[in-house]
């Protein structure tokens, strides 16, 4: 079952009188469950805006987003609350993803407090308990819930944000950078994390990076985006292996690796 | 250094609110016993602060004014909070003609100074203390609606909000569970900043004798008495001027000290 | 092409906001309750006189209509009929407006003048006790209400060293022809009163665009290809400072003004403020509107005069509209 | 002798009561490239800040830092603002704030000349548009009448650049030159840094919290933790033999290119105990 097909998708910022921004140029893709998609381009190659536009916090300007082979239409509340009860997100920078005025423990359970979500039915009614079980799943200890976000490091932040994703259940993990604001040494744990929980809870993941060898690592599908449009796509393997385009070559060039001069 | 401006501020204001407070049941002599021999007494052991033209004790007078420069703030500023910071909320979250028409008429009344605002209701409706706190409370009220939409704006710009609007939670709900608990520490501060505002301009109204009737022990109007024996002794009209200059003083202080207490991680969304 | 666009924006802005405050004071003073010609004629007065009197100042004609005509006037600058003289306003305000522009035209740029070097000194020092003095000076002046200081000011050089005159006013081209001297010496000291409270707050203002500056890594930049600190500060502080000293005065320029009045009246100043309080005393509604709307006006002509030095000072919002 | 000499470096925050630099000493040889490598709040940034004298004044400082012999530490402010850009440069972390968004790039390029040198106004111009050009920038006679938020991130950089090396210094300090930008664009800026260091026979320190980034500049490199180093030589050897476990387990977390997809990645817990998150 496709998960999501994005169909001749389209978005431009600004108004009419103004020069448009060209964000996403008539871009197609599917999803099919279970797969783990890497999105890759560098900055203002539309990667975040084609994210947020599965995770429905942004509409397209043309072309059409099928979600679990219906339309999705956000002013439909029916088909948009399918939507949240299935899909989550991380962000980039874990500073402005946690309110900074919330214990972590509301901020993992805001999800299941959420009134479209607990009206569907489909994520955990017992919150005290499903709080514990993600924190252990990410790795963080129960005593976390009762303090605030700016009292962890940016690592144990993105933990907190992964928890707060996972905790309604979702069946689809939408992920935007999320280990670019980290430091090399961190970004491996949360990595390794995140390749965790997607093998455990049988996730689809769609991850947004601008770094091949991230998503490499993580994903089994990759598409990779220049200015809005969408110069390749195939199985990470084949693409890291025989790029198809000079664009996805010269990002693959471009990683720093420790054998450059070395070897 | 950034202790000092709050404690000196909280000081001030106590100061001010404790002279109010102990004014309801006692001053050191009746605020508006008229005893004509003891006319512009200088500051002695008797009156500490000396007594004006008609020989009431100036220290006694000003303890009963802070009733009136407190009640004035009091109610001014709660009523710009509680219409200017729904409005601004509203506007920064739902972004409509609606929402620009507001701010549109809001940045035509900020171009209306509180005072301008309340010599106008007094020309139509005559001098009270009553129009003149209306007047400072909605000439306030645009202050609240700028401050609280560009609060609301920086703090909708965070992730956070997307985070809660990923997961269905309604604009009400972000309105209340995040944006409200985000604003209400700067919302304080310029609730602050406000009081000392309208106590300059309550006390501007007093001495142009727009506010409180000369019966009505007021800083302003104790200032406007007392200039008229400028030549003769400067206490009658120095001494109510210090104690004006004290309370938003201190109130200015508070709001820096609070200022300077918000949490640093605040500080970035303004 | 840009600049033009963001121009004409503001000057739309300008023309939108002037009419919706015509209309504000039009309301206040015209449509609130209370009948204005039974209160002058008092309760005394036959229902026969108080409606020919209606009848002689128009309020009998629909609110909307007398909005009109009174917007039609404010046009071609008539600003109506005064109840009580019968006189145009405008006639009456002009001698007034000099002495008001005099003393608001001196103060401003005095206090521009004093306020940068203080402010600049203020976040130069802010951790040593030179700038927590200029910091508490500021507020000290910030606190004190102006026509506090205005009577400090008189009891100091007019009752102790009897330098300058406590009051009045004798102008520049008086019937005894040019006489600078009693021109300055009645307007030192309402000039000064009004600069140490507006120096104040504009220094403290200009202290924060300072240490905003400081902050910024552009300075970081600067200071590390060799300008020293002072320097490095002056050289991209100072138009930082220019936009914070826009913005006060654009935030500001309403509290100027009515300063200004209360300065009328601790000098006894001949001026608006002073025509003002007199209307309101007698309730001469046509002259207190008229000299609102053109008080309100002079507040929006300088918010569009700082808007556009905002968009020549800042070149990210000239492209920004582009 | 060294070019630059830091011995017994301590710097305090809040009133001595955060130790964030411990008794650090090394040298920089003429035209060497040394790498200073370690997570964010090391201490590696508060280091380039003490030697450059850019510390806050909030900080404390104790030790020497000589630039060729002269003591810097200590310094009056306009004798080390006469070395800073013309002696020794620093190039910052964030371009998009680096530069005064007020003012016109070719400007803060050309005032860099003016600062510590008689130029004429159209020589000047030349000089710049030159520089510009260097750094790899397209129509530099157009770019130097652009203002900053005209540019993106890499051009930004370039120009931060083209500010740093217009004079030819004898010492650049980069503190994550490259962290904020694309990969794409990092290796252009990496590339040019290479290029324009060798050309000018120029040293540098290069802090980095990316070893594979420092490997790519550097011969040396020192490991820095909780404020001290840990471990310091040639680049080859102590990414053959590291010594110390953080640094082991550093060069591990940096192969993600040699990890075999979807397996776990090595992470520093793993060698070192004592590091955190």
């Amino acid at each position: 079952m496709s998960v999501f097909v994005v169909e001749q998708v389209s978005r431009r910022f600004g108004r009419r009188s103004s020069r448009p921004v060209q964000a996403l140029d008539r871009v197609d893709l599917a999803i099919e469950a279970g797969q783990r998609w890497g999105v890759v381009g560098e900055s203002g190659s539309g990667k975040t805006t084609l994210l947020r536009l599965l995770a429905g916090l942004d509409r397209p300007s043309a072309g059409q987003i099928r979600f679990q082979d219906r339309p999705l239409d956000l002013a439909d509340r029916s088909s948009l609350t399918r939507l949240r009860a299935s899909v989550q997100l991380v962000f980039q920078d874990p500073q402005s993803s946690l309110d900074p005025r919330m214990r972590v423990g509301s901020i993992i359970t805001e999800p299941l407090r959420s009134g479209p979500l607990r009206r569907s039915g489909q994520v955990p009614t017992d919150v005290k308990a499903r709080l514990n079980e993600v924190l252990e799943a990410v790795g963080l200890p129960q005593a976390a819930a009762r303090r605030y976000p700016h009292e962890f490091s940016g690592g144990q932040r993105q933990r907190i944000a992964i928890a707060r994703a996972l905790a309604p259940k979702p069946d689809i993990l939408l992920a935007d950078e999320p280990v670019s604001a980290l430091d090399v040494s961190v970004r491996a744990q949360v990595l390794n994390l995140i390749n965790d929980l997607v093998a455990d809870m049988g996730l689809t993941l769609v991850m947004v990076s601008h770094d091949l060898t991230v998503v490499r690592h993580v994903c089994d599908h990759v598409a990779v985006l220049k200015a809005g449009r969408l110069v390749e796509t195939g199985p990470v393997d084949q693409v890291y292996r025989r790029p198809a385009s000079d664009y996805t070559a010269a990002l693959l060039a471009a990683v720093p690796r420790l054998g450059d001069r070395w070897d | 250094m950034r202790r000092l401006s709050l404690i000196m501020g909280l000081a001030l204001v106590g100061l001010v609110v404790a002279a109010a407070a102990v004014s309801l049941v006692w001053t050191p002599y009746d605020p508006n016993l008229v005893r004509p021999p003891d006319r512009l007494l200088g500051p002695s052991w008797s009156h500490w602060l000396g007594t004006d033209r008609m020989g009431i004790d100036l220290l006694s007078r000003l303890m009963v004014g802070s009733r009136t420069t407190l009640m004035v703030g009091v109610i001014a500023v709660c009523l710009a909070i509680v219409v200017g910071v729904p409005l601004g909320l509203v506007s920064g979250i739902r972004r409509g003609w609606l929402s620009q028409l507001l701010l549109r008429v809001s940045d035509i009344m900020f171009a209306l100074p509180a005072l301008l605002l309340a010599i106008l209701l007094v020309a139509v409706r005559g001098a009270s203390v009553a129009t003149a706190t209306w007047a400072i409370g909605i000439a306030t009220v645009p202050v609240f609606v700028r401050m609280a939409h560009a609060a609301t704006l920086s703090v909708m710009a965070q992730d956070f909000i997307d985070a809660a609007r990923s997961c269905g939670t309604s604009s009400a709900a972000i309105a209340l569970r995040h944006v409200l608990p985000n604003i209400a520490p700067i919302v304080g501060v310029q609730a602050s900043a406000s009081f000392s505002s309208a106590i300059l301009a309550e006390a501007g109204l007093s001495y142009l004798g727009l506010a409180a009737p000369a019966t009505t022990p007021t800083w302003g109007r104790m200032m406007r008495d007392g200039q008229v024996d400028l030549f003769l002794t400067a206490w009658p009209a120095l001494a109510p001027g210090l104690a004006i200059a004290v309370a938003v003083l201190g109130f200015n202080l508070l709001g820096d000290g609070l200022r300077d207490q918000l949490d640093p991680r605040l500080r970035e969304f303004r | 092409m840009a600049i033009a666009q963001a121009i004409a924006r503001r000057v739309g802005v300008f023309v939108l906001s002037l009419l919706g405050a015509t209309v504000v004071v039009f309301l206040i003073v015209q449509a609130l309750p209370g009948d204005v010609a039974q209160a002058t004629l008092g309760m005394g007065a036959t229902p026969e006189q108080v409606e020919a009197l209606r009848q002689r100042w128009g309020l009998d004609r629909p609110a909307l209509v007398r909005y009109g005509s009174w917007l039609l006037g404010l046009a071609q600058g008539d600003l109506g009929q005064s109840y009580l003289t019968g006189q145009s306003v405008s006639g009456q305000i002009a001698p007034r407006l000099a002495v008001t522009c005099w003393l608001v035209g001196l103060s401003m740029p005095i206090a521009v003048l004093a306020s940068v070097p203080a402010g600049l000194a203020a976040a130069m020092w802010r951790r040593r006790w030179q700038g927590a003095v200029i910091s508490s000076l500021s507020q000290i002046g910030m606190a004190a209400p102006v026509f506090f200081t205005g009577i400090v000011l008189v009891v100091v050089f007019s009752v102790r060293l009897g330098w300058l005159p406590a009051n009045g006013y004798e102008p520049l081209l008086g019937p005894g022809g040019l006489d600078l001297a009693g021109w300055a010496s009645h307007l030192v000291l309402p000039v000064l009163s009004l600069v140490i409270v507006q120096a104040s707050l504009l220094s403290r203002y200009v202290r924060n665009g300072f240490v905003e500056v400081l902050a910024e890594d552009y300075l970081r930049t600067a200071r590390a290809v060799g300008w020293t600190k002072w320097r490095a500060l002056v050289r991209h502080g100072l138009r930082n400072a220019a936009l914070s000293i826009v913005t006060v005065i654009a935030l500001q320029i309403g509290a100027m003004l009515v300063g200004a009045i209360i300065v009328e009246q601790v000098f006894a100043l001949p001026g608006l403020g002073s025509m003002l309080l007199q209307a309101v005393a007698s309730r001469d509604l046509p002259v207190v509107q008229g000299i609102a709307v053109l008080l309100v006006v002079v507040v929006l002509a300088i918010s569009l005069a700082a808007d556009l030095a905002y968009v020549v000072i800042d070149p990210r919002l000239r492209s920004r509209e582009a | 002798m060294s070019l630059l000499e830091v011995d017994h470096l301590n710097v305090w925050f809040d009133r001595g009561r955060s130790q964030v630099v411990r008794d650090l000493s090394f040298s920089i040889d003429p035209g060497q490239r040394l790498g200073l490598i370690g997570q964010s709040g090391s201490g590696k940034s508060v280091t380039a800040l003490a030697i450059m004298g850019l510390l806050p004044e909030s900080a404390l400082m104790s030790g020497t830092v000589r630039f060729e012999g002269r003591r810097l530490s200590g310094a009056k402010e306009a004798e080390l603002a006469q070395a800073r850009g013309r002696d020794l440069t620093m190039v910052f972390q964030e371009p998009m704030t680096a530069l005064d968004p007020t003012m016109k790039v070719g400007r803060q390029v050309a005032e860099v000349i003016r600062l510590h040198e008689e130029s004429s106004g159209r020589e000047t111009r030349r000089r710049v548009i030159e520089m510009l050009d260097r750094v790899g920038l397209p129509n530099p006679d157009r770019i130097t009448d652009a203002f900053p938020h005209q540019l993106s991130g890499g051009q930004r950089q370039r120009v931060v650049l083209a500010m740093a090396l217009m004079l030819g210094p004898r010492l650049v300090i980069a503190d994550e030159p490259t962290t904020a930008l694309d990969v794409t664009v990092q290796a252009q800026v990496l590339e040019l840094l290479d290029v324009e260091l060798a050309a000018h026979r120029a040293a540098c320190l290069f802090i980095s919290h990316d070893l594979a980034v420092v490997a790519r500049v550097c011969q040396q490199v020192m490991v820095m933790l909780d404020g001290r180093v840990v471990e310091s030589g040639p680049v080859r050897q102590v990414l053959s033999q590291p010594i110390h476990p953080y640094t082991r387990g550093l060069i591990a977390t940096a192969r993600l290119d040699l990890a075999r997809p979807g397996s776990r990645l090595p992470t520093v817990e793993d060698f070192y105990a004592g590091g955190q998150l």
